[in-house]
């Protein structure tokens, strides 16, 4: 069977990846999908973990995880319709209107 | 043992293998072997069907968005009803009035949404939450 | 001993009277809002007197509710009520009382009378607090109120750009300062695990006396940074000067009479601390010294008359904390209390003279307001004479015991000694300087007027006037306390009582001096002190006298020429010539150019100056890090987190 | 056992049920439900308190362990309950002025306050991340109340972007403890690793980046290698969540652009209430799950604690906008904060939660007159605009100088009293270094509060700024604030025991 760490290692380059994609992506939604994949990258850990432990709370955790991701996801579209409607822009780039 | 259980995945590999090489020799081969005839019609996305009009990149409204955000939000609310349903029987009444609680809860939301008139489409774009 | 002195009292009159006029100031007459404050004041005083005449010997501890009294901590307001804090609640209640009965003439011409006395009114509820605290944290409280007086009342002109520069100056110098005393505070705690002054200070006195450096002589140390920036001295003590901004009462009260020797007051009241850790003392006496002797030279090259007692205050509050430092507390105290009366009577007077002559400052365009300002000139004369220390004024009193300990004490030397006496020649210049500069010669104003030459000088209107009695009596009944405030306190030696000493002895039985280390000199010695004392004194009243006083004939001649306004001229650049052709002339360049261009200007204020340049360049570059940006944002998180997992990682491996 | 459960979640469930009703009320009833609102929101908040306060006979493990009912738990409802109060007070004329909707408004703070009140009692890391969430998704919505204006949206999309990159970071961290321990409850990682460095790990043990299979299903039972690097992995992750979440350096960066984008109300909601229920997970976090590693963590925070220090308090210096000035300030005061925490104490920990009270009420006092003198749409936030208050409205002025002297640390206010334990906290945990930093600092910080002072008494106004009548709720809470800082200044005992009772729990029972 597949060793622990392969979906360790898995799942933290997964999150390694949507990091990166937050600090590098200019669109606000790929940013937000790369959140996603940092979420969805420790619910692989969790999920791998409790196999690995034999109990189901990592199980569940996930289910957790993902309705609040969803709920996440929620929030955000709203929050991004409503930036969009101000600025008419998705780039995040463009988002400085306060600094300093 | 990782040797035997990757052993396992073998015939998987092999088909992948198998598919990739068919379905690559189909293209090159029609593209090597085939002669080509472009007209209007073989060139549409459609070659059959409506033709189509207009850019296909326009905007369309925010309450696809709001439709999709509610779906969502519903949707992954049903995930709690699977590890229930597994024991439901095992929690007796106590599960049952849980599981109303949590139902209502949900309910209210969607009572919030209804008077909201998010799932009104009849109604103009700049609404409440457009 | 009465069993209930109700000593709470003491402060909260004034802050009732401060609430009054805070709420109601601004719809009542001025006439109402004075008496309001002036009679708070006023039976503030009067609680003060019956507390200091119901005395006894054993401190006197009034206990009201426990402050903080979790676990691990315990703090009570309490007050304290001892010789030494009976002193200075009469002191402060009795200055400042006359000083708010000035302040009602002073300040009816200006805006804002109402705000001027709730501040006022504030501040002595602050500063009776602080003196009266039976604990040091419950100090602390009055420490910062005072300070915070302090700051608004020195930019109460608030129309001023430069005021409330110096309000925000002070304020934050003496917060440096304040953070020291906190420390302190807390290490005082750690060691004696308790603020009480009737706890702590008896088990100080049990301690051994620290030969190195240990935990008490860190206190005292920080003890003295705290002091150093309420009471500027060295280095802490650029505020002071821009402080004078303020109306010329509050310059009086806070900064010369009170607050400012807030810092001796801790240092005394801490003196069981201090003999314990000689180390510590000897610092204190250093800071004192060299601040007595440095800003009595400033002194010397100033023009504007509260500028010159600015730093006469800085130096005269320097004798008071070297007198601590050699172990003289109640010495230092005397001096305290004299200087109270003599230094507030010359700001009044200089406020008297300012008031006369429609705000002018600068003494150089005074001069002949002796005619004018008869009752202003007799009280400043005798002001002068007292803190020129000539008997039998009361300067002369508590400034000889300081010099004479400065010699004798075993944490003296001839060094302090040295510099006292210098100190006490140069005071005595300048003081005179200022004195004969602005009363004596020619009236530079009633010149213009009676030549017929009309000068641009709107700031004058008219010939100077003497000032209403509501300011005049003050300064009499100051000027009688700067001649006869002494009396109390002369030694044996002059055929007194030594009352003073017998007084506060029970303050400070616990720095005591050991008894081995008291030296006896004969009596011939002491009287040879005292007089070469004296002569110094002489010296510099008659140098300024050759100095400032040969001008009236020239300038006499000058105005029978009718050309008042040239010869005016001349009449500066032959006191010029004069100045040059003599020998203070080092003395000056070198106090001009080094001592206050060189240190004063750039050194020290500059190097403030440019601490806070610095730290607002860096505050400048910190912001810059908020780009504004989301990506780099996450990009600071990304990189905080990779340093902490490689710290961690790194760390676990 | 169900029903004794529910007690346990009491002002939960009642606050939850008074969202929803109060959400409802908003849009069924048509006209002037504001006020039925808020007085709903009001009596909700109180029956929570009444809740929390029978709690206290009832306390104990609830739901397998995952919620605790303890005197540190019930500390922070109190104090979650009285900043969500005033912020409803507060708040009412500012939404009529702005014309937000007050119903959704409410239920999401209340919804807030339910998240935060999770996150206090959570013994159980998965539980301490969903009350996250819950308080999280509420103030990003909050912050982005102001739908149409561009600063508001704006920094609610930062807000929205960074949280949940942050809480990512949080989350990965609860999946690695649980990988290097085998458990999510704070009780029984303390326990394991109690064991495990009772056992003295082997030299060997630090090498194991990720555990191998043996190594991990040893570990429930208790192992021979530990993997301690995982743990440190593990523990510096959920330090970036929560130090993201409590706005300390580095992680502050968003703090600034949010508070200042936010509506008024929601950002003085922001600085006291999630901040100080990220701060009780903080606490319990690291002093109780991974007490054994306070040897790591502390140098972590002894360098967090003077870079929020240093940052807030130089930057501060520049600010001219009132709202990220004391954005800043909010930075610096969570480095003081975060020195009581370096002691690792009873004093130090109660340090921490006194701090936190007072600083929510002289917080929230502050930004009540700011966003009094807002006025509509936030046009006088400057600090300019506050030129010569102190003669045109000599009460809120005066209001104003007690909560900037609270914040500078003056006697006689619940500030200075605070930043005293802060002080003898860390003094008596032998920090001198960090003591004499904050001490440094708390000197630079009184400069940027003096000028909000010498602007208010010094300045001659520059520009015309109309001062609005202060209403009945909005005098009410500016009573309450000022007087609870001056309160706590003198006398502090009930506040300062009840913090202690807190902390000696947590650091001796937890």
């Amino acid at each position: 069977m597949v060793p622990l760490s392969y979906y360790l290692i898995l799942s933290a380059i997964l999150f390694g990846l949507g990091t990166a994609g937050f600090l590098f992506k200019r669109n606000i939604v790929t940013i937000f999908m790369s959140v996603e994949l940092m979420l969805n990258a420790v619910n692989l850990t969790f999920v791998a973990l409790s196999y690995h432990f034999r109990q189901l709370d990592g199980q569940i955790f996930v289910f957790f995880v993902m309705v609040v991701a969803a709920a996440e996801a929620a929030v955000g579209l709203a929050i991004i319709i409503a930036v969009f409607r101000n600025r008419g822009s998705l780039n995040v780039d463009q988002m400085d209107l306060m600094k300093f | 043992m990782p040797n035997s259980y990757f052993q396992n995945y073998i015939p998987v590999l092999v088909m992948l293998g198998v598919v990739a090489f068919l379905a690559g020799a189909m293209l090159v081969l029609s593209y090597l072997l085939g002669q080509r005839r472009p007209s209007r019609e073989k060139l549409a996305p459609y070659e059959c069907g409506i033709t189509p009009t207009g850019d296909a990149r326009q905007r369309f409204s925010v309450k696809f968005y709001l439709v999709a955000m509610v779906f969502i939000l519903f949707d992954v609310e049903v995930i709690f009803l699977y590890p229930w349903a597994v024991i439901f029987r095992e929690l007796k009444l106590f599960g049952f009035v849980e599981m109303l609680l949590f139902i209502l809860l949900v309910a209210a939301g969607f009572a919030y949404l209804w008077k909201k008139g998010i799932l009104d489409w009849t109604k103009s774009d700049s609404g409440e939450f457009g | 001993m009465e069993s209930n002195l109700q000593l709470w009292l003491i402060p909260t009159v004034p802050l009732l009277g401060a609430l009054w006029n805070g709420l109601w100031g601004k719809r009542s007459s001025e006439r109402a809002v004075a008496s309001v404050a002036v009679g708070a004041v006023a039976v503030s005083f009067l609680l003060a007197l019956r507390a200091f005449f119901a005395l006894g010997d054993a401190p006197y501890l009034e206990s009201y509710f426990s402050w903080i009294a979790a676990a691990s901590f315990q703090a009570h307001f309490n007050f304290y009520l001892d010789p030494l804090s009976a002193v200075m609640a009469l002191i402060v209640t009795g200055v400042g009382l006359l000083i708010h009965i000035y302040a009602v003439g002073y300040m009816s011409q200006e805006g804002g009378y109402y705000r001027f006395f709730c501040y006022m009114n504030l501040f002595l509820f602050f500063m009776l607090t602080l003196v009266l605290a039976g604990n040091y944290l419950l100090m602390f409280v009055g420490w910062e109120g005072v300070g915070l007086c302090s700051y608004l009342l020195i930019g109460f002109y608030f129309r001023r750009e430069d005021a409330a520069d110096a309000g925000k100056k002070a304020f934050i110098t003496t917060r440096l300062g304040d953070f020291g005393f906190l420390i302190a505070l807390l290490m005082i705690y750690s060691t004696f695990e308790s603020l009480n002054y009737s706890e702590v200070l008896p088990a100080a006195a049990s301690l051994p006396v620290e030969s190195t450096a240990g935990p008490l002589t860190v206190i005292c140390l920080l003890l003295l940074v705290g002091a150093a920036g309420k009471s500027a001295q060295v280095p802490l003590y650029v505020w002071l000067p821009d402080a004078m901004l303020g109306p010329t009462p509050v310059s009086a009260l806070i900064h010369a009479a009170t607050m400012v020797t807030a810092g001796v007051y801790i240092i005394a009241r801490s003196s069981a601390l201090y003999v314990h850790a000689p180390q510590a003392l000897f610092m204190v006496a250093l800071v004192g010294g060299i601040t007595a002797f440095y800003a009595a030279t400033i002194g010397i090259v100033q023009t504007d008359i509260k500028r010159i007692l600015a730093y006469s205050t800085i130096s005269q509050i320097g004798y008071m904390v070297m007198a601590c430092g050699v172990a003289a507390f109640s010495a230092a105290i005397f001096h305290l209390m004299t200087h109270a009366f003599f230094k507030a009577l010359l700001f009044l007077g200089a406020g008297s003279v300012i008031h006369a002559l429609g705000g002018e400052q600068d003494i150089r365009k005074m001069g002949g307001l002796r005619h004018y300002l008869p009752r202003t000139y007799w009280s400043f004369l005798i002001a002068c004479l007292a803190i020129a220390a000539l008997p039998p004024f009361s300067g002369f009193f508590s400034k000889d015991p300081i010099l004479w300990e400065a010699y004798v004490s075993p944490y003296g030397g001839i060094l302090f000694w040295l510099l006292g006496i210098l100190t006490a020649g140069i005071t005595s210049f300048y003081i005179f300087r200022l004195f004969f500069l602005t009363f004596h010669g020619h009236s530079k104003t009633a010149v213009a007027t009676s030549s017929g030459i009309h000068v641009a000088e709107p700031a004058h209107h008219g010939v100077p006037h003497e000032s209403p009695p509501i300011m005049t009596w003050p300064l009499m009944i100051l000027a009688a306390l700067s001649l006869a405030g002494g009396w109390v306190g002369i030694p044996a030696l002059w055929r007194g009582g030594d009352h003073w000493n017998l007084f506060l002895a029970p303050a400070f039985r616990l720095a005591a001096l050991p008894t081995e280390h008291a030296v006896s000199h004969d009596a011939a010695t002491e009287i040879i002190f005292t007089l070469a004392s004296i002569l110094v004194s002489v010296a510099g009243i008659a140098l300024a006298y050759l100095l400032y006083c040969r001008r009236p004939e020239l300038a006499a001649a000058a105005a029978a020429r009718l050309r008042g306004l040239h010869t005016l001229v001349l009449n500066k650049y032959y006191v010029d010539e004069i100045y040059r052709s003599l020998f203070v002339q080092p003395l000056v360049v070198v106090s001009r150019e080094l001592l206050w261009k060189g240190m004063d200007a750039a050194a020290i204020d500059g190097s403030f100056q440019g601490l806070a340049n610095r730290t607002r360049r860096l505050g400048d570059r910190v912001r810059r890090m908020q780009s504004g940006n989301i990506r780099s944002y996450a990009g600071w998180v990304v990189l905080g987190a990779i340093l902490l997992i490689s710290f961690m990682v790194g760390l676990a491996s | 056992m169900p029903a004794w459960n529910l007690t346990a979640i009491l002002p939960e469930a009642i606050l939850t049920v008074v969202g929803i009703v109060v959400m409802l009320l908003g849009s069924f009833s048509s006209q002037n439900q504001d006020r039925g609102c808020r007085t709903v929101t009001l009596m909700g908040l109180a029956g929570a308190t009444v809740a929390v306060v029978a709690q206290r006979q009832h306390q104990g493990a609830f739901f397998d362990g995952m919620f605790l009912v303890d005197p540190f738990g019930i500390f922070f409802h109190l104090l979650f309950f009285l900043i969500a109060a005033l912020v409803v007070l507060s708040s009412a004329d500012y939404l009529q002025a702005e014309k937000l909707t007050v119903g959704e408004f409410y239920t999401l703070l209340l919804f807030g306050t339910v998240g935060m009140g999770l996150m206090a009692s959570a013994n159980d890391l998965i539980l301490s991340f969903i009350g996250l969430e819950i308080s999280s998704l509420a103030s990003y919505v909050l912050v982005g109340f102001r739908r149409g204006v561009a600063s508001s949206s704006e920094s609610a999309l930062k807000y929205f972007l960074l949280g949940s990159f942050a809480t990512a970071f949080f989350l990965y961290g609860i999946a690695l403890l649980f990988g290097a321990t085998g458990s999510t409850r704070l009780t029984q990682i303390q326990e394991i690793l109690r064991n495990v460095s009772g056992r003295a790990t082997a030299g060997a043990a630090g090498t194991v980046l990720l555990p191998t299979p043996s190594t991990l299903s040893s570990l429930a039972q208790g192992p021979e290698q530990f993997p301690t690097a995982l743990l440190g992995l593990a523990a510096s992750l959920l330090f970036v969540g929560l130090a993201f979440k409590v706005s300390a350096a580095p992680f502050q960066v968003w703090t600034p652009d949010v508070y200042q984008g936010a509506p008024t109300p929601v950002t003085a909601f922001l600085s006291t209430g999630p901040k100080a229920a990220a701060f009780a997970v903080f606490l319990r976090v690291f002093l109780v799950g991974l007490e054994q590693t306070a040897d790591q963590w502390s140098a972590l925070l002894w360098v967090s604690a003077a870079l929020s220090m240093f940052i807030g308090n130089l930057a501060a210096l520049w600010q001219s906008n009132m709202k990220r000035l004391l954005a800043y300030s909010s930075i610096a005061h969570a480095g003081y904060m975060l020195v009581a925490f370096t002691a690792h104490s009873v004093d130090g920990t109660s340090a921490v939660l006194f701090y936190l009270v007072a600083y929510a009420v002289m917080n929230l006092g502050a930004f009540l007159v700011v966003t009094h003198l807002g006025n509509r749409g936030e046009r006088y936030v400057e600090m300019d605009d506050y030129a010569g208050l102190g003669y045109r409205s000599p009460l809120l002025a005066a209001c104003l100088t007690i909560f900037l002297l609270s914040l500078i640390g003056i006697p006689l206010t619940g500030g200075f009293l605070g930043k005293f334990y802060v002080f003898r906290s860390a003094l008596q945990a032998d920090l001198i270094g960090l003591t004499i930093l904050s001490v440094v600092n708390s000197a630079i910080a009184a400069y940027y509060y003096l000028r909000v002072m010498v602007a208010m008494y010094m300045n001659a106004p520059e520009r015309p700024v109309p001062l609005e009548p202060v209403s009945s709720s909005v005098g009410v809470t500016l009573f309450i604030c000022a007087g609870g800082t001056l309160w706590l200044g003198v006398f502090p005992q009930s506040i300062l025991r009840l913090a202690e009772n807190a902390a000696q729990w947590l650091l001796g029972a937890g």
